[in-house]
């Protein structure tokens, strides 16, 4: 059986689902035990696992993830709910030099298996320090494997394999595609058709959403979805665009990506964080280093810019990679 | 300076201005967010913390300082702002994101900045706290006079920066307050679910310095105790951790329904019972209290009109005060992002 | 007159020079009074400038770097010594949410202007917590100004424009370039003719090290050097390769790499940093974003991979982007 | 467990064996740094932090430990290590940066993990509080028995890790003990200089934790305090701050010429006071005490002659261990990266 889910109910199965029979996953982060987590993971997980494994902690992020790699070294498997992706600098050193790299440090003797819940992106004027990607921040970091799901079925199945990953897994979700209460009506895109039984996505497979022939638009998160529109808009005009999402920044799967660009020919690149020194130019280097000859046309990025983000909406609106920005790069593509 | 009753009119003033921009703001940030609530909709959009409640703070330390003393507060500044003297029209404008804002449209509610009243704020927890210190230290280097306080909730008070600050302060002996605003609750989770320690104020002997609590939410009493640790401050006698019992009437954010809330944690609202006891003490007549009620929404509806009469920011300005005096090599990429 | 200095001499005639004109400088971090900083470059300030304007500070990065900030909002301009980047997981919050966003959050109306000193960089057998680059995680900031000198000259210049920038400026300097005690002989190519009077070098320019014809390689901190070593083994293949130092990371002086690829058509970009979501993609994707058809070859990155640096010798110096690897990614490009 | 002679003797044991290992590595340093220093070159490359002088902390601590007990140290891990009983050959391979090494090489002297005996270090500041508090929940989530403790310096008390983690110690009331070795100084900067109280166990009040101080460095002393610590963990009162006065002999870390240090400030070699503390009590003669002496210098010789003799890992097997189980689609880069 399967039924139409958001990305956070979905997540929320597979983490019911692991918990009911696993003893090493417990939870931790900031209300949990009463609100279930920033995308509601942990929902009723309270109530129905207690508080020894659903941990609300103080606003001590350096502390609570800190103990969580402890816990991970010690035998456990902590799922830790970090909200926004905007508070990594409170406790950034647990990820960069603890959570990563402790494995690689004690030769493979001490293994730090822990999922990282966060959330990212703008788009409702939360303005320049609770609207930021920063993925690129956290991909970066060697040790540790960065996933990024865009829809339901994805949700479940990269959790259920993050989970079951040995190592350090950041969990990434746009809060604009997560389907919360708090951010108006889901977006069509992001929903999926769930099964009931646990089953998992592997990591570093970049997924096509919509083939398409003349251009591929690469996108993640949120970014998925406006390429998705902006695709919609370019059939009309006899455009067809092929929309690659990445799903996994560590592994990155730079011969899906590569594929697509090699059946097309054009490349727009479209990413929520900000421009320079991020995934964009990542994804377009992956390309041309291998061979430059297969586009057709300089590759385009469409990105937020090395601009904070703003709160008011016309400055904010403007600055997101929205659809009709795509849609004008894929033009340019195609002029 | 004594509690005179000139003093005590002006907290109730303060206090019911401060009341009157949340009030304000909070029915301003339900247009357009129903029936389906979405942080992003309406003239008001974003996260939303009022400070319903926490009036007294703002007036009886605000009501302790002078012009030269430096603020920073968080995520949930509006009190603090008002009863600092921050500008209601322009602060108004930025909430809603409008040219005219203090920030000119960029900062919106978490992002208060007013030089003139030597105020900021910003959305990180605890984030007010180094900054504050470092403006004390400035103005000692600048051989000039200030006292520095960081405005912060008792669930900040379990973030690094607490700790870093407060011993670097407690060594340097630095002209530094830190008012643990102590409003029960962090988002859902109480005081003693996240505290290991039943007063904050008891911290203080960890970094050599002073610790006060006050726990009535009684602007008079807080003032006192902010006069005590500004006092010290300016003799030289270094910082002191100031927590103040206060009430967070309005939940965390708008959209909080409250739910963890037990009946016999509800909290008081402290402008009805000062305003009692200003009559009780025959500082304030019935009508007096009444004129300065209306006064305060006149105000405030002014400060509202203005904002919404003002025009928003032009969307190629998201480009300008990224650097200061700008910058080659950037002015060109923003050229070609604006293109 | 002008002598013969090394990076860490030429940045404390800046400093010094500096500090005795202005009132509104100071000096911050950890040991700096009794030993002047990582660098050498507040060298007997405590002594001269007493223990008010050279502050050794407790082990609290995120107290006395956000301490900076708040210093610099009242109008001083601290410079800050924080030793090695590897420490930016402890105060990351002050860089990324404070430092670079407070000017753009207030519209304009508070300013931030400070120098943020640190050491980046491996070689030197000091294992995953004390070898890191991490530049691109700090460029990856907006609001913040990153430049990075490789020799004595530009290392003075630079930071008399640091100290002159109303900005937050992040001002990085490899270990290995510096020429200080604990690092064995400085390197000759980071030495220079530098004149004792005051100047400065602009932001957001390369520097052509050498000039050629055949291809280019362009580097920042310690790489540029190792650059400049392939450089002279190619010369005598035959093979005339031109170094662009990029100098400055923000603002990236994006025409200047351009120029010198469409010149040689062939391009080898080395960075110590890790490969993914860094400098090395960004500025492949720079050059072919404006015309890939430039490209003879397909360009080739010579980067530390995306692995923690190892501690023993022999590992460590194979996965260093060092000479040999450069010189052959040059060859590749030629064959 | 009582303080016996035979317990006291093992101190003196593991103190010199520890004071061995130093004394080998610093040796063994200075190959290929003269006349030129240069933190790279020769057998042992990269920063030395050594534990002459910090003996008794290790011995006296261990000395209260059983096997489900959980250590974290941090930049100085040898005296710990040692003490805990470290696999002493592989160790010193892992500094000499060998194949054989716990690490295999991977990880050198600020990176010591030696499952077996429940030990991790590491070399961030503070770092290894909060994962020691981990491993305590971790216990008890298991309903395994084990009290953790990180052992830190003094000028680690100042870091916001301390106190984030301290604070949750105390809500959770963890079986947690945080070991303050305070040697007076954090590289050049004094105590007095860097901390605004004067015992961080005074801190403990904060924290609604014990505080324990111990003044002496001598292992008969802080093996009692670090008893009482591991009972309360053990009978569910709690964590304690346990701070030691201890010795820091051979500078920060090699290279250091600690002119910085008065006169008046230096400090006095604890293992030549312990043994005559011992001699005075009859616990041990002379004799005894010298072939003790020897036993370690020729345990540590047998180490590091077994560290000489192990080859260095090969180049390639930098990119082993970046995951666990490997990872697809790294695996190809790996393979890219080493063609
Ligand atoms: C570092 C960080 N962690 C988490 C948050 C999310 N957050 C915003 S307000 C808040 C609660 C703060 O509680 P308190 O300090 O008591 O202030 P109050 O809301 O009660 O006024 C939290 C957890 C944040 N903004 N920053
Ligand atoms: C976060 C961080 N900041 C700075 C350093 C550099 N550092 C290494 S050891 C040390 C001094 C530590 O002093 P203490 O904690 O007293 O330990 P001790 O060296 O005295 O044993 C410093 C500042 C670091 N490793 N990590
Ligand atoms: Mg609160
Ligand atoms: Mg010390």
């Amino acid at each position: 059986m399967s039924r139409i889910l958001t990305m956070s109910r979905a997540g929320r199965e597979a983490l019911d689902w692991e918990m009911e029979r696993r003893d090493d996953i417990f939870c931790l982060g900031e209300d949990i035990y009463k609100f279930g987590g920033i995308f509601g993971t942990m929902d009723g997980f309270g109530a129905k696992y207690g508080p020894e494994r659903v941990i609300s902690t103080p606003i001590s992020e350096t502390g609570f993830i800190g103990m969580a790699a402890g816990a991970a070294m010690a035998g456990m498997h902590p799922v830790i709910d970090l909200a926004y992706i905007d508070f990594i600098g409170v406790c950034y050193n647990v990820l960069l030099n603890t959570a990563s790299k402790t494995h690689y440090m004690s030769g493979g003797a001490v293994k730090v298996p822990m999922t990282l819940l966060i959330g990212t992106g703008g788009g409702y004027n939360n303005a320049a320090q609770h609207s930021q990607c920063l993925h690129a921040t956290v991909a970066h970091i060697p040790g540790a494997k960065v996933v990024y799901p865009s829809n339901a079925h994805d949700a479940k199945g990269m959790l259920h394999t993050a989970l079951r990953d040995e190592n350090f897994v950041i969990f990434l979700t746009h809060k604009g595609t997560a389907g919360v209460g708090w951010m108006g009506t889901p977006i069509k895109t992001t929903l999926s058709e769930v099964p009931d039984e646990p089953y998992t996505v592997p990591f570093g497979q970049v997924k096509v959403y919509r083939e398409g022939s003349d251009v591929t638009i690469t996108g993640l998160g949120m970014s998925v979805h406006e390429s998705l529109k902006a695709a919609d808009e370019l059939a009309k005009e006899g455009i067809s665009a092929e929309v690659v999402d990445l799903r996994s920044l560590v592994p990155l799967d730079r011969d899906g990506i590569f594929a697509s660009v090699a059946k097309t020919g054009r490349l727009v690149v479209t990413d929520e964080d900000y421009l320079s020194y991020g995934v964009s130019g990542e994804v377009i280097a992956s390309v041309v280093e291998r061979d430059p000859t297969i586009l057709k046309k300089p590759p385009i990025r469409v990105t937020t810019p090395d601009i904070p983000i703003p709160f008011a909406r016309p400055m904010e609106q403007s600055i997101l990679p929205l659809a009709g920005r795509i849609a004008d790069a894929a033009r340019k593509q195609m002029a | 300076m004594a509690l005179t009753a000139e003093l005590r009119r002006s907290f109730y003033e303060k206090m019911a201005l401060s009341r009157a921009f949340d009030d304000a703001m909070i029915a301003l940030y339900w247009e357009g967010k129903l029936p389906i609530f979405s942080f992003g909709a309406g003239p008001l959009p974003g996260e939303l913390h009022c400070s319903n409640g926490a009036e007294p703070v703002g007036a009886g330390v605000c009501g302790a300082l002078g012009p030269d003393d430096m603020l920073t507060a968080d995520h949930r500044p509006h009190h603090v702002a008002v009863c600092r003297g921050v500008d209601l029209d322009r602060m108004s404008a930025e909430l809603l994101g409008k040219k005219t804002g203090l920030s000119q449209g960029k900062g919106g509610h978490m992002h208060i900045y007013d030089p003139a009243v030597n105020f900021a704020s910003s959305g990180i927890i605890a984030e007010g706290m180094a900054p504050a210190a470092g403006m004390a230290l400035a103005r000692r280097l600048q051989k000039r006079p200030g006292v520095a306080l960081a405005f912060i909730g008792e669930g900040a008070a379990n973030q690094g920066a607490f700790h870093e600050t407060l011993n670097i302060v407690g060594v340097m002996k630095l002209p530094f307050i830190v008012v643990v605003q102590d409003n029960e609750w962090g988002v859902s989770t109480s005081k003693a679910e996240s505290t290991a320690v039943e007063r904050n104020s008891d911290r203080a002997a960890g970094y050599g310095m002073a610790g006060e609590f006050v726990a009535t939410n009684d602007p008079d009493d807080i003032y006192l105790a902010a006069e005590r640790a500004v006092a010290r401050a300016r003799n030289g006698e270094g910082g002191t951790i100031l927590e103040l019992k206060t009430a967070r009437l309005a939940g965390h954010f708008m959209g909080d329904q409250q739910g963890y809330i037990p009946e016999q944690m509800k909290q008081a609202d402290p402008i009805p019972l000062y305003r009692a006891k200003l009559i009780r003490d025959g500082v304030l007549s019935e009508a007096e209290a009444d004129a300065m009620q209306s006064a305060a929404t006149e105000r405030m509806a002014k400060a509202m009109q203005f904002a919404k009469d003002s025009p928003y920011p032009d969307a190629a300005e998201a480009f300008d005060h990224v650097f200061a005096g700008g910058s080659g090599a950037f002015d060109q990429h923003k050229a070609e992002a604006r293109a």
